[in-house]
């Protein structure tokens, strides 16, 4: 195993990780904390593949767009967070309630 | 399914593991076992990949001159890809957008801090400031740029915040919306214009022009990227 | 990759159990105020690992927004959570006491 | 727009650039004018309408339109590229945004705060929708899809209700969560590709690691069909729609779900090869469930904007029931499944306003307690009957079409388990339609307190009702933008010719 394909399986392994901790908890909050979990995991893959590139020559630089592409991955992840936690605050003032209850009809 | 949620209103208040009650231990076993097949297909797909494995770090590379910078993640943020990176801007724009329309923010003039924070901002306001314009304007040639300085300018917000800085009236006003939506106006007018440009296309910087025209949107974007997180951090409008 | 020495598999191995351990406490601690701290550690120790990966504009990045900013809105919602406001219904409370 | 009309292929590019950059600088201007966001908004809506009907047309005459944005080429850059598919549900989303536009206006006039906040988020969630239908990049629609979560989400909970709120955090943190995984697939793809271009990833998946790509093409449809809310995914859209704001509740189900499910068919089609015999299958099971699942649900519901929903979760179950037939050759399937989608657009917006209008007449949407109604709102429950001629599949509409089709390509397979799952939707459809029109014709009980209907909210979902039903009589113009194969287009020309007034 290289380098990139460690750092992939520690990426995919948070995944994981999180997904189970998504469905588990009830607390909005956890969720939110799970989904940040989650969108490192899959940068991590991003990234760490990345260092697969690299030729003799340029062996410290890592491929630039993947970089790119987490960079926005992180900003949206924020974004994300800040939204759902405004929601959340909200829910909280209006009935008191931190997870979704049970009212999906079905 | 999934995200079906679980209230569990038997668990007391004090109960540590509230969410371990939720699911019935035969679920819980089955749900482990279908996120461990998860896995063991997540890694086989990983250990499937060749290596040297193909990327774009050539292609970058080979076109960077054209771009108007010289550091290869600014190039692909503002040039090659910065379509992306306008979509992004919008997504932070909507997310406050999100945000205000769901309640007001409680406002950071009630704060009323301790010692440290009465003094902290006085010493690193000015300081983040500094680093951010530092950040933006390094980012043309090493690690650093919009969305680095602009956090920092976030933080800036929200330390002012939590020292209960009163900020001025002006601030909370259409001013306030003007610059959390100035990164994306300025990007996308620019944009649009070098459409209009004979033989451009959307968001083609003409090379000479690249450099500053890359640099002025990062500027916007740094100023709307500090309002929107600090805005986030106020947790609704003003 | 063949230069990778044996101190850097060492490194890798201990920021990786690290980083594993401190996502999988941030997730399953009771205390939410708690998990939030290790929330911010673990974003921290992210980026020591973006950092080892080369990818230095993401260590910058997650410093100062997965770690930085994130955590900020984490602990600001944590309080806005706290505080007995609603009804104050009967698993309002619980809500309340998950955060203590 | 710089419109040159003796060089052809200048003119779709410059409509992409409006129908993205137009509805983008309207809601900008809406966030930073809260006063005048109805008129500025309003414009905006009319202005992308517009562009997008300039689109097609240049589409129909010139063929696919490309651009490369940032003058970029393909590996490097991103690419916008529209072709008849993208141009058919841009069409689509033009015909029901100006008309919920339209309907907007009137709805939120008293309301200062929804007005406000509706604007900025309803012309982002068209930016988005418009942005995805053209991108032809993997991770550029990554983050269209995020931006159209984060709109449907702060749609959702416009209304301010607990019910909403719970409703929109569901649907954000499913969404998130879908995108995620839509992100791991691309992550995948790129590393064993070297690009996210569809063309190009399309061109490399065949030679590709093959466990690495059909891992990556798992993530990515497993994380759309989540947000499609193909059955079993389908928990968090009943609530969400069910309490958003009638307006809100008509683009999230007649447009929101359409973009997730058109681009799994975009994947499924123009990169994956269109191979996967076996998940094809899985995707036509999981659809012939939700077309069962949602009608009987739809059916036992009490408050109408719940049954509209559920009828929403079957509708979507049509829309795979077409995977297994197209797999195994029946490329007129494809063309069935996206008339259906077409159909099922502009029907359930129209719905979703009539129940709007209901709900804004009686204060309640209990269907048991609609009695009457069709004296007071004729023109609202003609609207709501033509709109259930479409989803039951009665000709001569669009879903008549739609159904047809499907029907034909399962009865050329001797897939006649399809075939009666299709055909008991339809009963199912005719049962629930019926019910609430039922009810609307009962005389009054006892008199209660009504609040008028502005006539521009009754005759917005007549609007789109009348269109579901025109969409039917329209085969032989809109069906060479629905080709997905190459069996398509005399089969569908035939049934024109043959059975299509």
């Amino acid at each position: 195993m290289t380098q990139p394909v460690f750092w992939a399986l520690v990426g995919m392994a948070l995944v994981v990780l999180a997904l189970y901790a998504l469905i588990v908890h009830a607390h909005l909050l956890r969720k939110v904390l799970a989904l940040n979990v989650m969108s490192s995991g899959v940068f991590l893959v991003f990234i760490g593949l990345a260092r697969r590139t690299p030729g003799e020559d340029v062996p410290m630089a890592a491929d630039p767009v993947p970089q790119a592409m987490v960079l926005t991955g992180i900003v949206v992840a924020v974004a994300a967070t800040g939204l759902a936690l405004a929601l959340i605050v909200r829910l909280r003032v209006l009935t008191g309630r931190t997870t979704l209850g049970d009212d999906t009809g079905d | 399914m999934m995200l079906r949620p679980r209230t569990d209103r038997q668990a007391g208040p004090a109960s540590s593991a509230r969410a371990d009650k939720g699911l019935p231990p035969a679920a819980r076993a089955l749900l482990v076992l279908a996120l461990l097949a998860v896995f063991a297909g997540l890694v086989l797909a990983v250990l499937s990949l060749s290596e040297p494995a193909p990327g774009l770090a050539a292609a970058v590379d080979e076109r960077i001159d054209e771009s108007g910078v010289s550091h290869p993640v600014t190039a692909v943020l503002l040039n090659f890809r910065g379509y992306d990176t306008l979509l992004e801007l919008v997504v932070l724009v909507l997310a406050v957008m999100g945000a205000w329309s769901v309640g007001r923010a409680r406002g950071c003039a009630g704060n009323v801090p301790g010692p440290l924070l009465r003094q902290l901002p006085r010493l690193m306001a000015p300081l983040m400031v500094l680093v951010a314009g530092y950040l933006l304007w390094v980012g043309a040639h090493a690690p650093g740029g919009a969305f680095q300085a602009g956090s920092l300018l976030g933080g800036v917000g929200i330390l002012l915040c939590l020292s209960g800085y009163p900020l001025p009236g002006w601030a909370n006003g259409p001013a306030l919306r003007v610059s959390a939506v100035l990164g994306v106006a300025v990007f996308a007018a620019l944009g649009v214009v070098a459409a209009l440009l004979p033989g451009g296309a959307p968001l083609d910087w003409p090379p000479a022009q690249a450099k500053t025209l890359i640099l002025t949107i990062e500027l916007a974007a740094m100023l709307s990227i500090g309002v929107v997180l600090a805005a986030l951090f106020a947790g609704g409008r003003p | 990759m063949a230069g990778l020495s044996l101190l850097d598999w060492a490194l890798d191995g201990v920021l990786a159990l690290l980083l594993l351990w401190l996502a999988w406490r941030a997730l399953s601690t009771p205390a939410l105020f708690r998990a939030v701290v290790l929330f911010i550690a673990f974003g921290l120790v992210l980026a020591l690992v973006w950092a080892r990966l080369f990818a230095v504009d993401v260590a910058l990045a997650e410093m100062a927004i997965g770690a930085g900013v994130t955590g900020a809105l984490l602990l600001a919602a944590l309080v806005r959570l706290a505080p007995p406001i609603g009804r104050g219904r009967a698993h309002g409370r619980n809500g309340e006491r998950d955060g203590a | 727009m710089p419109l040159d009309p003796s060089g052809p292929g200048l003119a779709g590019p410059a409509w992409m650039l409006a129908v993205v950059f137009l509805p983008l600088a309207g809601a900008l201007l809406c966030f930073l004018l809260p006063r005048l966001a109805a008129p500025v908004g309003l414009v905006a809506a009319a202005l992308t309408a517009a562009s997008t009907l300039a689109l097609t047309l240049a589409v129909m005459a010139d063929g696919t339109a490309r651009t490369q944005l940032g003058g970029w080429a393909a590996p490097l850059g991103i690419l916008w590229r529209a072709d008849g598919l993208s141009v058919a549900l841009l069409a689509m989303t033009a015909a029901v945004g100006v008309t919920v536009s339209l309907y907007a206006t009137a709805y939120f006039r008293n309301d200062e705060h929804e007005r406000t906040f509706f604007w900025p988020l309803w012309l982002l969630l068209w930016t988005a929708l418009n942005a995805l239908f053209v991108s032809a990049d993997l991770f550029n629609l990554y983050v269209t899809l995020e931006l159209l979560g984060f709109a449907a989400a702060s749609l959702t909970a416009l209304g301010g209700s607990a019910a909403a709120l719970t409703g929109a955090i569901r649907y954000l943190l499913v969404s998130v969560l879908g995108s995620l995984s839509y992100l791991l697939g691309v992550a995948l793809i790129y590393h064993g590709c070297g690009t996210v271009d569809l063309a190009l990833v399309a061109a490399c998946v065949p030679d590709a690691p093959r466990p690495a790509m059909q891992v990556a093409a798992g993530a990515m449809i497993a994380g759309l069909l989540l947000k499609t809310a193909l059955f079993p995914f389908h928990f968090w859209l009943p609530p969400a729609h069910g309490s958003a704001p009638a307006p809100v509740s008509a683009v999230l189900s007649a447009l929101v779900v359409k973009a997730s499910f058109y681009l799994v068919l975009r994947l499924w089609v123009d990169v994956l090869g269109g191979g996967g015999r076996w998940v094809a299958e899985l995707l036509g099971v999981l659809g012939a469930a939700a077309v069962l699942w949602g009608s009987v649900l739809a059916l036992r519901q009490e408050r109408l904007k719940l049954l509209i929903a559920y009828s929403t979760v079957a509708q979507v179950g049509y829309l795979f029931i077409a995977f297994p037939l197209a797999v195994a050759g029946g490329a007129v399937a494809w063309t069935g499944a996206l008339y259906l989608a077409l159909a099922h657009g502009l029907a359930k917006a129209a719905m979703f306003l009539s129940a709007g209008n209901l709900l804004r007449f009686g204060g309640h949407d209990r269907i048991a307690e609609l009695d009457s109604a069709v004296h007071r709102l004729p023109l609202t429950l003609t609207a709501f009957a033509l709109a259930g001629v479409s989803i039951m599949g009665l000709p001569p509409s669009g879903g008549f079409i739609g159904k047809w089709l499907l029907l034909e390509a399962a009865f050329e397979q001797e897939r006649f388990g399809l075939v009666a799952v299709i055909l008991l939707g339809g009963v199912l459809a005719a049962a629930y339609v019926f019910k609430v029109v039922g009810h609307a014709f009962t005389p009054a009980a006892r008199e209660r307190r009504i609040r008028a209907v502005p006539p521009g909210m009754e005759w917005s979902a007549l609007l789109l009702a009348a269109a579901a039903i025109v969409l039917g009589l329209t085969l032989p113009l809109i069906s060479p933008l629905l080709q997905l194969g190459p069996a398509s287009a005399a089969s569908a020309v035939t049934l024109a010719a043959g059975g299509g007034a």
